[in-house]
């Protein structure tokens, strides 16, 4: 028996100049095509070939974590990644920073009609690329399409599962009067970067974005500090400030930091100066704090100094007991101040 | 649902397919032309074909708005809808009806066009109201059913004096296009389409009545019976014409007589007549220029007619070599005989507007029937082993 | 293009509207094309205007030539 | 000692008129008191009011399964659920689907400047009673505002994880022929509620949303069918159509089903005439196509008869052998038809 | 970063804070007034006050043109964006300003105005281009520094002919403030506030030059030192001060002689001069009514006025009666005066201006000075216990 | 509200725009405000706008006096 099956011709997504369109999100064949030959080949790994709507995986018994995180940010494209490293990078250090070993990520994807082809293409490359360098595989997702004008370009949400080494329970509330503030490396070079193409801000610089995945680097310092560190946060949205002052909060504690121990590119600075902001408030995307007791302090800061991504790491102040839980620094010019929250969002100071 | 699943009894329809059996002349082969889309779609949804004796052929027409409109008035309205300060509502089965050079509305869109599926006309009424900044457009196409409504939006218009209201008028008129099929050389001289009788209109005939018909059934000697739209009305409208020709009738008759009338919906023919007129000619993708075969809005009314208000040019339709559409959609040749069909177009990726609606020929045996092929191959394959 | 389905009417309402049924389902629709519309009437709708009445009694002498057909009879 | 701590009066959010704004996504205080306020007392668990950027949970040795959904419904509130249910249920179901036993949730939030936050807190309940009544809390999150314009009211992206039963392995490819199709119930009431809303659509009608969370079906169901389940689906977008025509593809099978095997509502029916669409490619969101060998289909469709949520469940059809994986319906009026992928959108036809 | 890091070397300021302590007369209070929000911020962020004796008392004026801006103007302005068919500008700064009953551009932007942020008149200039349907309008605020820019877009936008661009002109005059406040009847008559001398406003003074304030340092008899915004500048402006009343002088003084000529910028001010005249009179939150204390556009661009393009009325300003802004911003109260300081008002949340714009006195203070209250209580507890 | 930074001229534009600089960052600005603008000079920017020009001998001058002040000299 010979029967000729004639099967459509697959035609090939238009790369160079198509668009995402809303057939591309209404569950045809149209989406198929979009999620296998941009997604599937970016990603690549045998869960998403299977085509399940869920992805399986072997764990030992143990306590594992689980994140999630949307990514929103704009422009897209920056320098030193896009928003694909950063749905990466960024799930991958939020699971990291419970001392958690990151296994599996998902991706969600809302799309606005019209979002080049190409685009969305360099995007998952990156996403691709970034995950196989971290050896945390991208094994489930899902793709939206929404009309013009009801979304920016693209958005993704990535969650993170891990698991945690025995014994390790980092918790926000674990910062005590006397533990030391180790910071990873120079701060602000992610916000800076981004905002150095947002429209209307435009300003040249050579700042590349932080970005960067931290599990490995963290993975150093649980292994020589183990329990004697208490927390570590990656200072994101709202900087050092905010993850400061959250901690700070959580833990009921109060922070001295010392501005001049900071590590801060001259560059981050005069963008800062440019903008009227304050490093302290500008978002980073590959550095960590970490809030380590005393005794243990020099051997995690070691471990740091001596990993790729911690070479600049650097002891930064202490943590006080303080009912107000004020974050006080030291300023560079020699007098006190407070670090707080910034209040709003983040937008170029006239004043 | 009344006056809906009672006419699709499958029972009843397979006796009545007996009893055409019974009744066709061996040594006869019926060719039915049905005109509508409508019906081409309820034969595939629902395998008509399958039940017909073998020399009972039915051959589709014309009869899909979409399917007819000249690539060139599709790219005229794609160029119309990239202006920035136009907003053009469709209906909805237009956005992926390939345009030159493999263009669509839905893609228009996508790149950043103003274009809005719309429901009804009354939706487009609405947006140029709450929008009055905006130039908004009505891409009108349809048969005489869809163009009362765009009548009677443009009066609502004038009445609220909405002066960023137009309409890209592509309405065409049914009778001329029959006429043109009769006097086209393949089925008056060559005989290459044999066109034995026809299936009228439904909802078209609602509005304009079955008189129209008589004249074709008169002058070209062919039954015409004008019918509804479930599978049973089209089976019981095969057997009636089927009796006209053994009994060597030509008449018109009503198989559509719950909502036909002999002179159709007088109020709304007053409404299209008020505003529209016809044009001298208009091009039929398939059939070419069709004397007569369209509406244009009377010139008191140019104001509000987007060809004149935008100084529509309609580039000449450069339609794709590879696809077969127009002779399908003069009944020449089956979806089949096209070499790009089920390959290289399929309703994912249309070359030919036949494939997009799912009136259209091609789209119609794609999406129900073309399981239909493989289960005969298959019997050749078995009958060859 | 001419898809249009059979509704019911269930409220008359002004500028030439109605409220029309489908088991269960209703939408108001423009009556402005067909006149002298009772509740109770059966319409022809599409894209959102009645085009036509259904006459009840040509619907069942319809059906009767149908089921006839079927039978074999000759109307 | 006796220190007189000043802290800022907390003014609570303004939960009648109040509306989203910049600052709530900022990472500052605005943010934190809408997290606490919304979707703290909302989910309600001590996960999320750790205040961790991540959260942990133990697990026994073994098989899990991961996934991801983003939810973009217009409009946000439907008869019988909003957003935030189908956030809740679709993805418990996409790890009910696996056979396995949904855990844990994670939620991201993507909200559009100026959202009502009284839209936002009814959405968050919504998911907080979903979650609860499921048994699968929502212990991770993020909160994202994006520009008025730049989304569409609220995105939310949830991502699930669960235990798979031991020996359970359901795979996409695993249909074969001679295998019996299930369906859980009435199909397409979740797309003909949401239509029913939607501008330009409005029709009225009784018809609710049929969105559930499936996993104790599915548990059901797995503890009589065992690995004599082939696969589970829940057909949401495209509906039962793209989802045989998937599972024939990836299995390389073809379906015969019959159509007057398919539970259907009258008013779905109805709703489909008005809108020119076909149900076979309408959304569920409580319902669940299963691909079961015949010697255990009874059992299984007994216990999905048994289960408050498969009181309607049928056997609709058969696996067949098809190198073209057709899906072939005998109709109701007795021809043969296939049923195919909708193509380009679910758009109202006029044709 | 040059012209700034050295302008921030501690130790060198210690020195100075030194000699200062060194040089004043124990029995003499000094009292200097800072007019300047730059100031203000340089002040708190550093720290300042901790390096001064005792005896040396900074008063915080009113240089914050967010902090002045009357709320009635605010709420013009909210309503202005609340149109249709209009796009606001403003700088970042005035977002988060509340208005009469808990309003805010912030908050009018996410109930669906169209406000922009800008972080120069060139956006607004560039956004009035790009959208010519849009009524962009410019809310222009700020002193002497902030004019000329504002000066120059309207220039270019008769250039462009932009018909849809205006500007909401809310433009200050400092030395009308600074006359105001020293003819008070708190500085003046009641010595309610002790003003011994100013500091002067460094970036103002780019644009206007040293010589306005001759009139003040003569009439009024009080030392003026122009500074610059950097702490050194700060600490060394107090320094001549102490020694101008150490000395009985009272002239005006030029700290920040890198960037300040006596005459300013002459290019800036005819560019001014151009396009502005003096109101006779205008409301500085505050302050009141003050005396030519603001511009407006000449009676020839009144096109561009969007006060007379749109018929604006300035509703009277209902200020919050808790908020001690306007007390402060006359040097009467400090910030830790007011009853709502630190709790029911915080930058987060805040109930007048002051708490908004980095350069207002309570924001300043709250952002980086409030630990020293505490601090204070702490050592006061201790010698208590 | 009147936030200004110094900057360097890199590189002198057309239409009264000049391309600036401070430590490795770099921008755009008008410097129609200021007459004769040379690569090389610092400006005082304030909202895109250079608004002067500053004077190194006098910015010298005006450490020396400062670090006087700091050794108690009277200047
Ligand atoms: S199959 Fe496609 S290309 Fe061929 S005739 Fe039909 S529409 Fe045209
Ligand atoms: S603390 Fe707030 S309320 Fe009090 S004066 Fe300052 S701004 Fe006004
Ligand atoms: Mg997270
Ligand atoms: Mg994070
Ligand atoms: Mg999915
Ligand atoms: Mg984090
Ligand atoms: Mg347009
Ligand atoms: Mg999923
Ligand atoms: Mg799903
Ligand atoms: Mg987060
Ligand atoms: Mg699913
Ligand atoms: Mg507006």
């Amino acid at each position: 028996m010979n029967i000729a099956v004639v099967k459509p011709t697959r035609r090939k997504l238009d790369l160079r100049n198509g668009r995402v369109d809303l057939s591309h999100g209404a569950g045809g064949r149209a989406m198929g095509q979009l999620i296998e030959d941009i997604f599937h080949t970016a990603f690549d790994n045998d869960w998403l070939r299977a085509g399940n709507d869920q992805s399986a995986f072997t764990v030992p018994a143990g306590r594992m974590v689980m994140t999630t995180d949307g990514y929103v940010v704009s422009p897209l494209f920056f320098p030193g990644g896009n928003i694909g490293s950063l749905a990466v990078h960024g799930t991958i250090n939020d699971v990291a920073m419970s001392g958690a070993k990151p296994l599996y990520l998902s991706a969600s994807f809302i799309i606005e009609e019209g979002f080049p082809l190409a685009d969305l293409a360099k995007i998952a490359d990156t996403m691709g690329a970034a995950s196989r360098e971290a050896g945390v595989p991208i094994i489930t997702g899902d793709t939206k399409v929404v009309e013009r004008g009801k979304a920016d370009g693209v958005f993704i949400s990535t969650a993170g599962v891990g698991i945690l080494p025995e014994g390790i329970d980092m918790r926000s509330n674990a910062a005590r009067s006397g533990d030391c503030v180790i910071v990873s490396g120079s701060i602000g070079d992610h916000g800076v970067a981004v905002m150095s193409k947002r429209e209307n801000l435009e300003f040249d610089t050579d700042i590349l974005s932080d970005s960067a995945a931290l599990h490995t680097l963290t993975a150093a310092m649980v292994a020589v500090g183990g329990t004697s560190i208490r927390l570590m946060r990656d200072p994101t949205r709202g900087g050092i400030a905010a993850t400061l002052n959250e901690i700070a909060h959580q833990s009921s504690v109060g922070f001295r930091i010392d501005e001049e121990k900071i590590p801060l590119k001259p560059e981050v600075a005069a963008a800062c100066e440019f903008l009227g902001l304050d490093p302290l408030n500008v978002a980073n995307e590959g550095k960590l704090v970490a809030v380590v007791a005393p005794e243990a302090a020099d051997a995690v800061l070691a471990a740091m100094l001596a990993h790729p991504l911690g070479q600049e790491a650097a002891l930064i102040g202490h943590v006080v007991e303080d009912p107000h839980c004020f974050v006080q620094m030291e300023t560079s010019f020699g007098g006190g101040r407070i670090v707080d929250w910034l209040s709003g969002e983040q937008l170029p100071r006239i004043c | 649902m009344k006056y809906i699943d009672e006419y699709r009894d499958g029972r009843l329809a397979k006796d009545i397919a007996r009893q055409i059996s019974e009744e066709v002349r061996p040594d006869v082969n019926y060719h039915f032309m049905e005109f509508c889309g409508g019906h081409t779609h309820a034969i595939s949804r629902y395998g008509l074909e399958d039940l017909l004796p073998d020399n009972v052929r039915m051959i589709h027409g014309p009869g899909c708005p979409v399917c007819v409109l000249p690539i060139g008035r599709l790219d005229a309205a794609i160029a119309l809808a990239q202006r920035p300060e136009v907003t053009l509502c469709t209906y909805g089965d237009l956005m992926r009806v390939p345009g030159s050079n493999g263009s669509s509305l839905l893609k228009a869109k996508a790149a950043g066009a103003d274009i809005r599926m719309v429901y009804s006309t009354l939706d487009a009424l609405r947006i140029a109201e709450a929008e009055p900044h905006r130039e908004v457009v009505f891409f009108a196409i349809g048969f005489e059913t869809t163009t009362p409504p765009t009548a009677l939006a443009l009066r609502a218009a004038i009445e609220k004096g909405l002066e960023n209201f137009s309409i890209y008028c592509n309405h065409v008129l049914t009778p001329a296009a029959i006429q043109t099929i009769l006097a086209s050389p393949e089925v008056a001289k060559l005989g290459t389409v044999k066109v034995d009788g026809f299936i009228g209109p439904a909802h078209v005939s609602t509005v304009i009545g079955t008189e129209p018909y008589d004249e074709f059934a008169e002058n070209f000697r062919k039954p015409v019976v004008v019918a509804g739209f479930e599978p049973l009305d089209v089976i019981q409208a095969i057997l009636m014409l089927v009796r006209q020709i053994n009994e060597g009738r030509y008449v018109v008759e009503n198989q559509y007589i719950r909502a036909v009338k002999p002179g159709g919906n007088r109020k709304a023919q007053a409404e299209v007549a008020e505003f529209f007129e016809q044009r001298e000619s208009f091009e039929w993708r398939g059939l070419g220029d069709v004397p007569q075969g369209a509406l244009r809005l009377r010139e008191e009314y140019s104001h509000y007619d987007a060809e004149k208000r935008f100084g529509l040019v309609t580039p000449a339709s450069k339609d794709n070599p590879a696809c077969d559409c127009g002779a399908i959609l003069r009944g020449v040749k089956r979806p089949t005989d096209c070499k790009l069909f089920g390959t290289a177009c399929t309703p994912d990726t249309p070359m030919g507007s036949c494939m997009v609606s799912s009136e259209g020929a091609c789209a119609a045996h794609w999406t129900y029937g073309r399981f239909r092929e493989h289960a005969k191959t298959k019997e050749i394959e078995r009958s060859v082993a | 293009m001419c898809l249009a389905i059979p509704v019911q009417v269930k409220e008359v309402l002004p500028d030439n509207m109605a409220k029309v049924t489908l088991d269960g389902v209703s939408k108001i629709v423009s009556t402005a094309l067909v006149d002298d519309v009772q509740v109770g009437d059966y319409l022809v709708l599409h894209v959102g205007y009645a085009l036509a009445k259904i006459d009840p009694e040509e619907a069942e002498r319809t059906l009767e030539l149908i089921r006839e057909a079927a039978l074999g009879e000759v109307a």
